[in-house]
């Protein structure tokens, strides 16, 4: 039984970590949140250089078969960072649901060009009514000789804007609450008939909202099995909300340290903050909440990695934890650096409102709360 | 006992509700629900006020108030917020005013007065430095005598609407030898003074309302002090002390409640309005507990105070109460809101998120600024509790 | 607009608070748990003649006319001494039944023995299975060319051992669940065909179980409309639960200024423990959640007096606060005073005891939430 | 990063089972379902430990340990604490027993060490005083030399077992006049010598555990003093750092979670099975969730012992949130019992709420002993934050 790093870990962890101390401080992903499409294109070509892209792929679709171990520990320093390229978006999901049902041409020819970085792919699966239910789909899709037409809207499509592909979920069949008759589709962005529009988030990432109509697609850009797209939806949703959790674990772990040091700097009546009983218990509160939040992400982890039955309860467990306490170590972190914890010169407020993104990603605090009661039964 | 208005009272809410009928157009109200509002809007406002008689209900009667009772300037605040009603801009009604009409003398009050009360004139307060937050008295300011004039070095911080204003009031130091609180001087500062610079503070909120103001040997006539030098801390710890009714913010939380479950009835999670998800009125309801208990507490203090009293010990909780109780509000919006609380797209989802969560972000500051909850704690485990 | 006390609002208070001062410290509380019946009859006798027992009845029924304003300020002070005298069982919640629904018969028969002392009597509204819900009940009520015939059992009958009579909720008509078939009863406790197991509850009270086999009464004992028990069980179960919250509230009053006092006179390290920030904000908070309910308090009691449409949710959500303040108040005494806290030989404890007793006597902290809810709506 | 067990383990684990479900009868898993376990019972189970050569597993082989790793040690407790066997007396077997044999001299762990292993002779603790609570050092019993005795005058209170105790194990004060921590020595003191006496602590669960134990002229041989005089802080420092697995109580947790969820799921709610109310399920998770936190929490710091590494600085929570899980599960047991939960009649109402209301009362010492949870965020704040 141990924690520990393989050695690969250990260089994987190093090389993402002295990335972001040497090469991504927070004035660098202010000008990254301000270029072209919200991120800088030359990182993320340095990503694809430094095999950061191909990590989770298997070596069969030419990456280096990395899991959940893995993707925590990039993920976990990207957190730090506030990295705002689009690595959980293109990579971790749209990378991953290929990898998942794809088949093999679908897989050659797109996962090469996310890993050499050439491609970028979104996952159009919310909908403005479906908040957390991936299974809600309203969008159709009407099979033709031809193809497929879709027509419909979906929402908060991350990092939409610099896609040049989507994977769309739509309804063959059923109602819109149905779990059953969704399919996925491959999109190209420029197809006739999409109209998107891109935006940014409070958190400095991009996001955009598509309405299809009347869009074309040929046969074969079905992706998985006709009508039945709603587990491996619901399969890269855990994946990615572990992602997601790893990336606000790395950024509690950076709130806290954060705060203790400029307690020891800010002086008040005389003497540092960090002197007042008070605060001090409150800053060892948020060290014990990124504690919680760390092992259970490491539960969660672990059970991915194990197979396990009860990885969703545990990522339900984890996502439920992130909201509440990710959330409460951020406001703290505000609080203590009093004033200065209101402007953007401080990386604290984006913390907060990155964390907050992260809490709306693929189920909320009360949606997992819910979904672990469900699964305790 | 008796929480019954009197016949009077009655008459008095009845005769303020028609004045807000008649005067708060929907302009006014769209404007509040929209977050941010632009000077011109709430300077229009506190002008109608004006010519009713009525932007100064804490004045003495001999400056511009209207002698009403605490019950009637309670009835008045409580009305015009829960009407949705724009807040007005403190810093020369609530702030300099008093302390002008309190130690200033003759020539100013005449000077300054009036134009506080026409908002002809837009005031901010430099109180707050890089190194005094907190611990206030601790500013470095300077002011050095230099005949007539003061000539004042130094910095503030998060000096709210600077940018709109045409004065400053500030505290600065004239006495670097004496103790913390001594050696302060209130001075009154011209904005188009030479040698002010006026930078803004990206906050988190993506909006402006917070800036940096530094003074570069800024020259300031004597004649613009209030009272006695070196004695500005008195002046300004009145103003702390002054009486603030509407510290607890209750109306305003009613009305951001009721937002809420506006919104929390629009908003489809799991299929069905948010509204009638348990978990989620759950949340809400422990919210709505706390504010009726604050709301209480509040009339308490006021009840206690129309008997000629002071407020009591449970006055001392309204700010801390009021302010966590805005974040928590605040907080449970944004979660209600969903994906789009976090867009800043114009026209993307719906149009009551983008100001929900600016007013969540600024909000992280209510528990900081006016004197931070940890000192409100500090203050009434020594005041009230006799640690 | 006042919260002040008339002269004989402030008369009453100095009078209960004198009483609990002089002649009720917590020894002497003890010896009255443990003598017959666990209360004090010559206690009750001084109630009495102190006008105590007649305060909230009608001058027509040979009371004060005292309101809710007079219950709260009573409930205050017992709270505060901890009282065990069947006060709210005898004259609140049985006495203030009668006087809702009784005949003038019945009142005049009864209601002079409650205020002269004479009288002890006890409502048995709750079943082993209707936890909160006063509308259930199995109990059944047959009826007869004589009367009545009563079968069922009954829980947690406040002081039910000391009682000389029952109101007893039997169901007439309907499903166990109905809100309408409901009648109320008057028993003698000594009647045939009833057992009743008298037993001690953690607060030091009393209560008793009762099974009611074959209890036969006459046509004149039912008390109030045939079948219609349930709005007045209602109602007097809110003006009993103010009450209740008035005693929680004395109780955290108290609870909170010991603390002060005792955290000044410890010491350890070599200062009281009074000057830890920690600590001290901590009792901040005391007294914060104490002033908060104190507030809801006001508001309940101001509503009743007004007769207001809102006065349940009032009551729901003083009870509510109560629960969970009334317990956390209780919980940090006990961890301020330390060791001492879990001694019998302070009252901290036992004020915890009662406060969990409370919360569990006309609806816990979730069945008021979840109430205060349903009348939001 | 491997959480699985090593097949030498599972093995182990299976040994483990295989004798807890020989051994640990029916009888034993009751007393521990009912709250206070008799003496008799304890002993009973601590010999059958014995006789098996389990009873120590962390003293030295030498002295009757088992020579396991640490992840046998916790697999051990875990399996005891998850099938329901009663917890051992820590005072003899955790407490005083490393004390003997790590300072103790020769005689010493002939006379006593046997005894201990054999549950023959019970300890009690005598650290704290009337005025030493988390100060420890404040104690002030003092032990005065006489010829080859000491002679002990003074007070220890909250005294575990005292009553039920054959020897007891004492800080005393040997030198006034040097500083807190020095000047104290380590006794062993027979409870049958004259002068001394145990008084019942009346606690609030109505039930003996705690006594006050006092020294009149009690006359202690030199020979029963552990190590040097006036380097007993060391010794007991020794104790208080001394490796403790399973001070997080996750196992008793888990068990104390799966009782309230047979309990919620017989008792009525609003007509339906209270395990049915999502208000009540969403209290459950939230522990249930800190509770697996915890868990994982405490298997990175028996992994991090295990790679041969100290405690990492997560093992600093483990005290501080097991203790509060445990709280927050008995406070929510007593809520799910109802009424019955405050009864103290027999045979009324259920016989699972009256162990339940003891369990949760008795458990409200567990954030103040062994270290208050506000010290042990002192000294997280210090050593792991370096505040």
């Amino acid at each position: 039984m141990n924690f520990n790093y393989s050695e690969e870990q250990t260089l994987l962890k190093d090389s993402v970590s002295r990335f972001i101390q040497n090469d991504y401080d927070y004035e660098t992903r202010k000008k990254h949140c301000a270029m072209d499409g919200g991120f800088d294109a030359a990182t993320w070509q340095t990503f694809a250089e430094l095999g950061w892209l191909c990590v989770p792929f298997s070596e069969e679709d030419g990456g280096i078969g990395g899991g959940a171990v893995e993707t925590m520990i990039m993920m976990e320093e990207f957190g730090k960072g506030l990295v705002v390229e689009p690595y959980v978006s293109t990579v971790l999901i749209a990378g991953g649901l290929l990898a998942k049902v794809g088949n093999a041409e679908q897989k050659s020819e797109i996962l090469a060009g996310i890993i050499d970085g050439s491609r970028k792919l979104a996952l159009a699966a919310v909908e403005p009514q479906s908040r957390f239910d991936l299974f809600d789909v309203q969008t159709t899709a009407t099979s033709s000789a031809e193809g497929y037409q879709l027509n419909g809207a979906k929402a908060m499509v991350l990092h939409g804007g610099s896609a040049d592909t989507f994977i769309v979920s739509a309804r063959a069949a059923g109602d819109s609450r149905d779990r059953e008759g969704v399919s996925l589709f491959l999109v190209p962005a420029d197809s006739d008939g999409i109209e998107r529009q891109d935006f940014p988030t409070l958190d400095g990432h991009r996001a955009a909202e598509l309405t299809l109509s009347n869009v074309k697609v040929p046969a074969a850009a079905l992706l998985g099995m006709d009508g039945a797209a709603v587990p491996a939806l619901e399969s890269i949703a855990d994946e990615a909300a572990v992602a997601l959790a790893a990336e606000a674990v790395g950024m509690m772990e950076k709130l806290y340290r954060e705060t203790v040091e400029y307690s020891q700097n800010r002086k008040q009546f005389g003497v540092p903050i960090s002197a007042f009983q008070a605060l001090q218990h409150r800053m060892v509160d948020m060290f014990t909440m990124h504690e919680e939040c760390k092992s259970l992400l490491l539960r969660a982890v672990m059970s991915h990695k194990a197979g396990d039955a009860d990885f969703s309860k545990n990522v339900s467990a984890l996502k439920y934890a992130v909201a509440v306490k990710g959330q409460k170590v951020a406001h703290e972190a505000i609080q203590i650096f009093g004033g200065m914890g209101m402007t953007d010169e401080m990386s604290v407020g984006m913390y907060l409102k990155r964390i907050n993104v992260i809490n709306t990603l693929f189920g909320n605090g009360d949606y997992h709360l819910k979904r672990f009661i469900s699964l305790s039964v | 006992m008796d929480i019954q208005l009197t016949p009077n009272d009655v008459a008095f809410r009845d005769e303020v509700r028609a004045f807000l009928k008649e005067k708060l157009s929907d302009r006014f109200k769209r404007a509040v629900v929209g977050g941010y509002i632009d000077k011109d809007t709430i300077v229009q406002w506190q002008k109608i006020l004006y010519e009713k008689g009525w932007i100064a209900p804490s004045w003495p009667t001999q400056y511009g108030g209207t002698g009403w009772s605490i019950t009637q300037k309670f009835i008045f605040e409580n009305e015009c917020a829960e009407a949705g009603a724009p807040t007005l801009v403190p810093f020369g009604l609530k702030m300099v005013g008093p302390v002008i009409y309190t130690f200033g003398n003759e020539e100013q009050k005449a000077r300054f007065l009036p134009d506080i009360l026409q908002s002809n004139v837009w005031w901010c307060q430099g109180y707050s430095e890089p190194g005094a937050g907190s611990d206030l008295a601790a500013l470095q300011t300077r002011a050095e005598r230099d005949g007539d004039d003061y000539i004042v070095n130094g910095q503030k911080i998060w000096t709210t609407y600077a940018q709109h204003s045409d004065w400053i009031f500030c505290l600065v130091r004239t006495d670097g030898n004496a103790k913390k609180q001594e050696g302060i001087s209130f001075l009154l500062i011209d904005m188009n003074t030479p040698g002010i610079e006026v930078r803004k503070i990206d906050s988190i909120d993506n909006q402006h309302s917070l800036n940096e103001v530094f003074f570069d040997n800024v020259k300031v006539p004597v004649a613009n002090r209030i009272g006695e030098e070196n004695k500005g801390w008195t002046y300004a710890k009145y103003l702390l002390t002054h009486e603030r009714t509407a510290i607890a913010g209750v109306p305003q939380s009613k009305r951001a409640i009721e937002r809420l479950k506006q919104i929390a009835a629009q908003e489809i999670s799991a299929g069905k309005p948010l509204i009638e998800d348990e978990m989620f009125c759950a949340k809400l309801a422990r919210i709505e507990v706390d504010l009726m208990a604050l709301e209480y507490t509040e009339l308490r203090a006021i009840a206690s105070v129309a008997d000629g009293g002071a407020p009591g010990p449970e006055s001392s909780i309204l700010k801390i109460r009021g302010t966590e109780i805005q974040q928590a509000v605040a907080e449970l919006s944004v979660e209600a809101c969903g994906y789009y609380a976090h867009a800043l797209g114009q026209g993307v989802g719906n149009d009551y998120a983008a100001p929900i969560s600016t007013k969540y972000l600024y909000g992280r500051a209510a528990t900081i600024y006016g004197g931070s909850n940890e000192v409100q704690k500090n203050i009434i485990a020594k005041m009230v509790l006799g640690l």
